[in-house]
């Protein structure tokens, strides 16, 4: 086993790993009870998953072809900064719309809060 | 492959038609996306799915994909975008206007008298 | 072997994209389709890098950043609609 | 309903700058590898419409006071000019033509006619996209 | 001289570029539409002049040797059209001007008409399959926004109706090119007319195809039964637009069968020309019955359209040198008289207040002129010799005995009978009969109106008078769609 | 060349374009004394052809109009075409010169009535003296428009609309008829020119067109000669002015039909059916016309249906003549000759006393304001002049001697009884049915006769029923009528006057092949020609016709058993009803402007068209050789565009739905991906995006799609014309798939992108430079698409009354 399949095997390692975490995500996304726990599954796993197949990609030109691509790096770099923005503008939009809770929740902070405030807010 | 795809394309047509049958212009509008679609991907799967490179010929592949009708589908996509764009204002002025979005209130008048 | 695993991988990213896609259909609120679109869109870039895999081909790599931008933009898009009913604001106050 | 929209305005100004870069790199590279006018002009309009997006049409105007629809035009010309500036080398319309220069510090570039087409398509999307999205979205 | 064959295409384009920039500048917009409308006809001329004298001329587009470039062929049949809309499309632009009003020029009304003869012209000079449905979408989209210029309750109603039958159309017209490309491999006409023609064995996917085809272009062509969109639609703009529409529209349709019929799919004729043959006749039909029904002017006219298109067809349909001779020669005069009829009508509606026809009466008191250039035009539409539409159905008629279609050519002619019956009532009930009208200028006047249409009805009268000098160039243009080789070895040069 | 002759043919036209113009610059004098220098010009111009053509034959003058399409404009002057002429041009200047008196000048528009009465006169000029068909259809066509033109001339009026529009359409009708005719005559002899089709009868006439020919030509002379049963426009035609009744349709257009018939005798003869048909349709039209004249009470009703009875006996006499041309030879023993001479004879009378008699009643209509002959009576005294000239017509028109109608109604039965001992054709026994008819058509002939001279001039003045004080007309009124009973007289007393001048020379045109080189037709007629069979017939048809008319009222009952409805009027009037009701049934049913419809039928039609082509022809083949192979992920993303699709349909969420759309427009994109088409997944992305955000854009404003909003009914056909489209797509995708027959050109595109554009991505290269021009039309597409939607949105018009 030489150099070059040791670093075929450790990508397509990754890359599995990556797509497993993907279908956990994914499996999260459909068991779990509301919007807000399932945004933890969409926007951490996947992340990770995404960051995974990426990194693993950028391995595979580096040692295959000796391409150092910027393009996936732009790319990691893109989805780290953008992922939990759009994760938390999507959960903001649930909550100003009142997509209710899981019944079994404990706490909802930004609720008592707005409280306090309604007086002022024009919603 | 072919053949999948072809279904495919089938189905998108189906879909499509089935959306621009009914009666709401929203759905309408979308019916025919759907249907650009499937033209779309048919007109792909048309020119023959052979594997080979994508092609671009810094690749050095021994083989490529056909590139004219990748070249045929970038112009119709552009096209059914320009147009599309232009059928969703359209509906949504057609409705401003008429006050409806039900195309069966959307006959106008045929008086023969 | 390797391209066996790359395909399995695939095919594992292409499933979760059909579950994912389960929650669009099923909702039940918009945010919930919108966060499925959006893991969608990422598993979407996973599954481009993982075809460049296997087709051995660096032509992809524009598509995945591609991707990653536009996934983002549509769920700006989306949530800007579901929250305000306006995606883009005339002149905000 | 008033709201606080920093985090995606802070992000949305670091995204565009990469998007930008992106879309000229995407431009420029486009007759080698996969891009060109189209997917250029297309990424650099999504980059306003994340602006629009992130900010207000009014902002974004004040930034950018271009009419668009002249951009649109513009490029029009520009791609048509392209084709009849071989009339002048009585070759068909719209011969491209091409050769390498060397440019000082840049070294040796190729020089295609097609990339000046290629700025006219670039032109008219950008011009279309967001004569297309500002005019409905001021519409009331 | 290379470049010649572009110049129709590119000279309404530039002028409509041009056009986008000052908007508000009326005049400005008017006279440079109008300059160049004129140069197009002198442009066109020149190009039939050159044609007539050196054969097909062909414009190699970037300089690729067909069939891997672009390649605009300028064979007869695609020049006289091309003439044809040049020659038309300046009186009904000068029609807008008095007509159209204020606001719409101001919205890029002469950008857009610039836009539609851009497609139209491109449509009939372009010799690459693909590149026709590019033309056509430039045809398309520019006439949705004409259809919808305005934004009246009733033009957007219609548009949407009409723009939707359209993008289904396109959405066929891409699987037909793509069905097309992946059996022969090539786009350009030319080619395909060598390679399906080169065939040994009989090739049914191809008959299919080419029923595809004549389904896309019928749906453009207002072919039975296809022809729902068009009635209404073309009800729905204001006259000067309805003109073009009538004028041209449909029949780019028309000559898109023409070309696909008789260059490109003739390899089982009895099938496909056989089935033209009879949906040409039913077009007829259900165009005169249309006709018939109606009572507003407008409707009336447009149902027409549909008849017209029949008629051609049927001649298409023979694919005897006669019959394609008398199609295109009938092509041109209906690309005259519909603009002409489509203008006196509008001009009617302006005096008249109305377009129905129950309250009009007696408009020839007062606008004797108009009646009577109406009353010429119903005449060369119906066929009375010697205007134009004459010469075209005598030819149509020989084509068709020689095909042996009888039946067809009698349904024909009780169509023509219907044709006369319908517009006659216009006539009839519309300029004569009890005077409705106070004063001569009681609901609008006919400044500026009536020229445009002198002019057309002028040229018909010359199509018709003159047809000596007309019928060698269709007959040139039937002969080259007769044999495709022609065609082949001017577009391939081998 | 254009030669005098060409312009003595068009010198009508010529002339009528400057009657406008008279009119306006000098309305001190009347119209009609400029416009009635044009047919006296005319008639002297064509009577110094008589010499030529009874002794050379015939004159001819070609000027190419369209001679690459064998249509020249072959003026041709022969005995028969002169014969016409002279009829048009003669009565054409009399009635002129009536007119002048009969139409003010201040009330009515001149300019407008002259223009088409010259233009008609033109249109007859060329009927009867061109040799090509198609310009004699040409001249044909004109004169049923300008006709129209002529009867609708007080537009005003609801009865002449319709009057002129039943004439047209009739008319038009036999001539489109005539048309396909002439075609046909064509294909089969390759030439338009009459002359030369009689020289190619030979082989015409074994053609299996030749019948189908034959009809469609016999159509239109029947429709224009106004023969049974088309003769219903010609009363309604009344509603023309006097004059134009007169000379349209007593002398010359409804002539036209039988200058046909005779022209083309030569052609069809040899049929049997031509005699049948020509004779027989004559006959029935001539008993119908006298028949039915008798019932009217309308002056110009009477004449109307006499005209037309008249017409029928030209026409039968023609037909029975042609079987002259079964025999060989003109000589003495040719008795069926006769018949046409009768029929030439008869033609020229009958236009001397119908004109006048139309001219009378006239006179009549204008002096007292009624032509109805209820209210009328008594007016011998008050308008002797007038009362004379309808006695002379009436007595002529009645067949009494000593008038020349008495000489051609001799001739009449003459070839009548003659054509009984025809012996093909069945004509020796069937043919029995001639004389018959023609015998009790003749009474009632009598009768009409009697009617219009006695009711009108003769009993008790009514001054109360009439609305002005009658008086006898001026001079310059009663000038034509006069002029023309006295040729009625004259040619009764002298008619071989005419018989080698005229008629000879016109029966060597129909009868043709009986005449050797020089040799010439001999025409005697007398007054008396021994008491035969003939001059039974007179006397017994004036003995009848006295008893009958004295007794009308007791048999004028016969009349009420034919209904209204059967008649051939209410047939018009009813097909033109019905058909319209029919017609907006039809388009009512389908045009009803639901669009859904509409596309239900496209794509129906669609899907049924490819479906039966496909398998009709047995297209549908499947080749799974050379397909590429499929892959888990593939098959997956599939289902995951089938789950989009899916959602999309059934969804009633605007939101969901678009987002299901951007999940198809993404999945397709990823296809791209996976099909090696980098650019395109490139641009797909980027537009499914800003479509989407287009549509959120837009449909932020619109309602929600309402639930169940459509029955099930409406949803499954919806399913099924929308899986039928599906599958009709896949399956000729399949088939084109799987029957490639030639190399795909792109090979060229691997081999040149580089080396000759200096580009390694191929798409972009064929963009940019290989189809550089799609690409410029494709961006002036987004441009126009921009335009649109910024005008779209700013600029409008609603509310405005638009039109």
């Amino acid at each position: 086993m030489n150099a070059d399949e040791i670093s075929s095997w450790i990508i397509s390692i990754i890359v599995l790993t990556g797509s497993v975490l993907s279908l956990i995500s994914a499996f999260g996304l459909i068991r779990l009870p509301d919007i807000y726990t399932r945004s933890h599954a969409a926007t951490k796993a996947s992340t990770l998953s995404v960051m995974c197949i990426l990194i693993a990609a950028f391995l595979f030109f580096a040692v295959g072809e000796g391409l150092y691509s910027a393009r996936i790096l732009l790319g990691i770099v893109f989805v780290f900064i953008t992922a939990p923005v759009g994760g938390h503008l999507i959960s903001r939009a649930a909550y100003h719309t009142g997509v209710t809770l899981w019944d079994s929740s404990i706490q909802d902070q930004l609720k008592e809060k707005k409280r306090k405030q309604r007086p002022s807010s024009r919603s | 492959m072919e053949i999948l795809m072809s279904v495919a394309a089938g189905i998108l047509f189906m879909g499509g038609t089935y959306l621009v049958l009914s009666k709401n212009i929203i759905r309408i509008i979308i019916g025919t996306s759907v249907i650009s679609h499937g033209a779309h991907i048919l007109l792909l799967t048309m020119a023959g799915l052979k594997t080979g490179a994508p092609p671009l010929l810094g690749l050095e592949a021994s083989s490529y994909t056909d590139p004219l009708p990748q070249a045929l589908i970038l112009t119709a996509i552009v096209i059914s975008f320009g147009v599309t764009s232009f059928f969703i204002v359209l509906g949504y002025r057609a409705y401003k206007e008429n006050g409806t979005d039900n195309t069966e209130n959307m006959r106008g008048t045929d008086s023969y008298d | 072997m390797i391209q066996g695993i790359l395909t399995a991988s695939a095919a594992i990213l292409s499933l979760s994209i059909l579950l994912t896609l389960f929650r669009v259909a099923k909702g039940p609120s918009m945010p919930d389709r919108v966060l499925a679109l959006d893991m969608m869109g990422i598993n979407l870039i996973s599954l481009t890098a993982v075809v460049s895999l296997i087709q051995d081909t660096t032509a992809y790599l524009e598509v995945a950043l591609l991707l990653g931008i536009l996934a983002f933009i549509g769920t700006v898009a989306f949530s800007k609609f579901i929250e305000k009913g306006v995606v883009i604001e005339r002149r905000r106050d | 309903m008033k709201s606080n929209d920093v985090i995606l305005q802070t992000v949305t100004n670091i995204v565009l700058f990469i998007i930008l870069m992106f879309s000229v790199f995407i431009f420029f590279n486009g007759h080698h590898e996969p891009g060109g006018g189209f997917i250029g002009g297309l990424m650099t309009s999504s980059a306003l419409v994340l602006l629009l997006l992130a900010y207000d049409l009014e902002t974004v105007k004040r930034v950018l006071p271009v009419d668009f629809k002249h951009v649109t035009a513009a490029g029009l010309l520009v791609a048509v000019g392209t084709g009849m500036g071989s009339f002048f080398f009585d070759a068909p319309f719209l011969s491209q033509t091409y050769g390498y220069r060397h440019f000082p510090v840049l070294g040796e570039l190729e020089l295609a006619t097609a990339l000046i087409f290629d700025i006219g398509v670039y032109l008219v999307v950008v011009g279309i996209t967001l004569t297309i999205i500002q005019t409905i979205g001021e519409d009331r | 001289m290379t470049n010649l064959l572009i110049w129709p295409i590119l000279l309404p384009l530039l002028t409509g570029i041009l056009l986008l920039f000052p908007r508000n500048q009326i005049r400005f917009q008017r006279v440079l539409s109008a300059v160049s409308a004129v140069a197009l006809i002198a442009v066109t001329v020149f190009i039939l002049w050159t044609v007539q004298n050196e054969g097909i001329q062909t414009l190699e587009l970037g300089g690729w040797t067909p069939p891997f470039g672009i390649v605009l062929v300028g064979d007869m049949l695609a020049v006289l059209l091309t003439t044809t809309t040049a020659v038309v499309s300046l009186p009904i632009l000068l029609f807008a001007m008095s007509s159209i009003g204020k606001e719409r020029e101001q919205f890029y009304f002469y950008a857009f008409y610039q836009f539609l003869i851009t497609g139209v012209m491109g449509a009939f000079l372009t010799g690459d399959i693909f590149n026709l449905f590019v033309c056509f979408e430039v045809m398309l989209i520019s006439s949705y926004i004409l259809i919808v210029h305005g934004g009246t309750k009733k033009q957007l109603r219609e548009s949407f109706k009409y723009v939707l039958v359209n993008i289904i159309s396109s959405a066929f017209f891409v699987i037909a090119v793509a069905y097309l490309y992946a059996v022969t491999g090539t786009l350009n006409m030319a080619q395909l007319s060598q390679r399906i023609n080169s065939l040994e064995s009989d090739a049914p996917v191809l008959t299919v195809i080419a029923v595809l085809f004549l389904i896309v272009f019928g749906l453009k062509g207002a072919l039975f039964p296809l022809y729902f969109w068009l009635p209404a639609s073309y009800t729905a703009p204001p006259s000067a637009i309805a003109a073009i529409f009538g004028a041209l529209l449909t029949k780019v349709g028309m000559y898109s069968i023409f070309r696909t019929y008789t260059v490109i799919f003739t390899h089982d004729t009895g099938f496909t020309h056989q089935l033209l043959a009879v949906l040409a006749a039913c077009t007829m039909a259900i165009g005169v019955i249309g006709a018939v029904a109606h009572q507003d002017v407008k409707k009336i006219l447009v149902y027409n359209v549909i008849a017209a298109v029949g008629f051609v067809l049927f001649g298409v349909s023979t694919l005897t040198e006669t019959g394609m001779a008398g199609a295109i020669f009938y092509l041109i005069h209906d690309i005259i008289i519909k603009g002409a009829l489509f203008l006196l009508i509008g001009a009617m509606v302006i005096v008249a207040g109305t377009s129905h026809l129950k309250n009009m009466g007696g408009l020839i008191k007062h606008h004797p002129r108009l009646g009577w250039m109406f009353f010429t035009a119903v005449m060369a539409l119906v066929g009375v010799p010697p205007l134009s539409g004459f010469i075209g159905k005598l030819l149509i008629i020989q084509g068709g005995a020689e095909a042996g279609q009888y039946v067809i050519i009698a349904v024909m002619m009780a169509a023509s009978l219907l044709v006369l019956y319908s517009m006659i009532r216009i006539f009839l009930y519309g300029f004569y009969g009890q005077i409705q009208l106070e004063t001569a200028d009681q609901y609008g006047s006919t400044k500026g109106l009536l020229l445009p249409c002198a002019f057309l009805i002028a040229v018909s009268a010359f199509l018709g008078l003159g047809a000596e000098a007309v019928y060698p160039l269709a007959a040139t243009a039937a002969e080259t769609l007769h044999e495709p080789q022609i065609y082949i070895d001017a577009v391939l040069k081998e | 060349m254009f030669t005098a002759l060409h312009l003595a043919i068009i010198a009508p036209f010529l002339a009528a374009v400057f009657v406008p113009l008279l009119y306006k610059k000098i309305p001190s004098i009347h119209t009609g004394w400029f416009v009635l220098i044009v047919p006296a010009i005319l008639f002297v111009y064509f009577l110094q052809y008589i010499p030529t053509t009874s002794e050379e034959g015939a004159v001819s003058a070609v000027f190419p109009w369209i001679p690459s399409l064998g249509i020249h404009f072959r003026a041709y002057v022969d005995g028969l075409g002169l014969l016409f002429t002279l009829l048009i041009t003669g009565i054409g200047a009399l009635v002129v010169l009536y007119s002048i008196y009969y139409l003010s000048k201040k009330r009515e528009s001149l300019h407008t009535f002259y223009t088409f009465l010259l233009m008609f006169m033109g249109a007859m000029l060329g009927v009867v003296l061109s040799d090509n068909m198609i310009v004699l259809y040409l001249f044909w066509e004109v004169t049923s428009v300008s006709s129209f033109l002529l009867i609708s001339y007080w537009y005003e009026r609801e009865k002449s609309l319709y009057g002129a529009l039943k004439s047209m359409l009739i008319t038009v009708l036999g001539g489109f008829s005539m048309l396909v005719g002439f075609v046909l005559l064509y294909s089969i002899t390759g030439t338009f020119s009459i002359q030369e089709t009689i020289a190619a009868t030979s082989e015409t006439a074994s053609h299996n067109l030749f019948l189908p020919a034959m009809l469609a030509i016999l159509l239109g002379a029947f429709t224009k000669s106004a023969q049974f049963p088309f003769h219903i426009w010609l009363p309604d035609a009344m509603e023309a002015p006097t004059p134009v009744s007169a000379y349209l349709h007593s002398a010359t257009m409804v002539k036209a039909g039988i200058y046909l018939i005779a022209r083309l005798t030569p052609v069809f003869a040899v049929s049997g059916e031509w005699l049948w048909i020509v004779a027989g349709f004559g006959i029935t039209t001539l008993f119908w016309g006298s028949f039915s004249a008798v019932r009217q009470t309308d002056l110009k009703g009477i004449l109307a249906y006499s005209t037309v009875s008249q017409l029928g006996m030209i026409i039968s006499m023609l037909g029975v003549g042609a079987a002259a041309l079964h025999f060989d030879g003109a000589n003495g023993n040719n008795v069926f000759i006769g018949a046409t001479t009768a029929a030439l004879f008869h033609l020229f009378n009958h236009a001397t006393f119908k004109g006048s008699l139309f001219m009378m009643v006239g006179i009549v209509d204008h002096e007292t304001g009624t032509r109805d002959i209820r209210n009328l009576g008594g007016l011998m005294t008050i308008m002797p002049i007038t009362f004379t000239i309808a006695a002379i017509g009436s007595f002529s028109m009645a067949g009494l001697p000593p008038f020349n109608g008495f000489l051609s109604k001799e001739l009449f039965f003459t070839s009548m009884v003659n054509i009984t001992e025809f012996q093909q054709f069945n004509m020796d026994t069937i043919g029995m049915v001639f004389p018959a008819v023609a015998w009790i058509a003749s009474v009632f002939t009598f009768i009409y006769s009697m009617i219009v001279v006695f009711k009108t001039f003769t009993g008790p003045l009514q001054k109360e029923k009439l609305d002005t004080k009658p008086h006898e007309a001026p001079f310059g009124m009663l000038l034509a009528p006069i002029v023309l009973v006295s040729l009625v007289i004259v040619i009764g007393f002298f008619p071989n006057v005419l018989s080698y001048t005229i008629i000879a020379p016109a029966m060597a045109s129909i009868l043709s092949p009986l005449l050797e080189q020089g040799q010439q037709f001999e025409v005697d007629i007398y007054f008396w020609h021994g008491f035969g069979t003939p001059l039974k017939m007179t006397i017994g048809v004036v003995i009848a016709g006295i008893l009958l008319y004295l007794g009308m009222k007791k048999w004028k009952g016969v009349y009420r058993l034919f209904p209204e409805k059967l008649s051939f009027n209410n047939l018009y009037d009813q097909t033109l009803d019905k058909g319209e009701v029919l017609s907006q049934k039809i388009m009512g049913a389908h045009m009803n402007g639901f669009i859904r419809n509409y596309l239900v039928y496209i794509f129906a039609f669609i899907a049924a068209f490819l479906l039966i082509t496909m398998f009709y022809k047995g297209a549908f083949t499947i080749d799974v050789s050379d397909t590429a192979p499929i892959t888990i992920y593939e098959s997956i993303l599939f289902l995951v565009l089938f789950a989009a699709v899916g959602v999309m349909m059934f969804t009633t969420s605007r939101l969901t739905m678009i987002i299901g759309l951007g999940v198809a427009g993404y999945t397709v994109a990823m296809f791209f991906v996976i099909f090696r088409a980098p650019d395109l997944a490139l641009t797909q992305l980027i537009i499914e995006t800003v479509s989407v955000a287009l549509f959120l854009l837009c449909f932020y404003h619109l309602p929600q799609i309402a639930k169940n909003l459509e029955p099930i009914r409406f949803k499954a056909v919806n399913f099924i014309i929308s899986a039928a489209v599906g599958i009709t797509v896949t399956l000729i995708g399949i088939s084109a798939g799987s029957s490639r027959m030639f190399e795909s050109i792109s090979g060229f595109f691997k081999d040149y992108s580089y080396k000759e554009a200096g580009g390694r991505n191929m798409v972009n290269v064929i963009l940019v430079d290989f189809r550089g021009f799609d690409t410029m039309l494709e961006i002036l597409v987004l441009g126009i698409a921009a335009a649109g939607i910024f005008t779209m949105i700013r600029l409008r018009l609603a509310g405005r009354d638009e039109l």
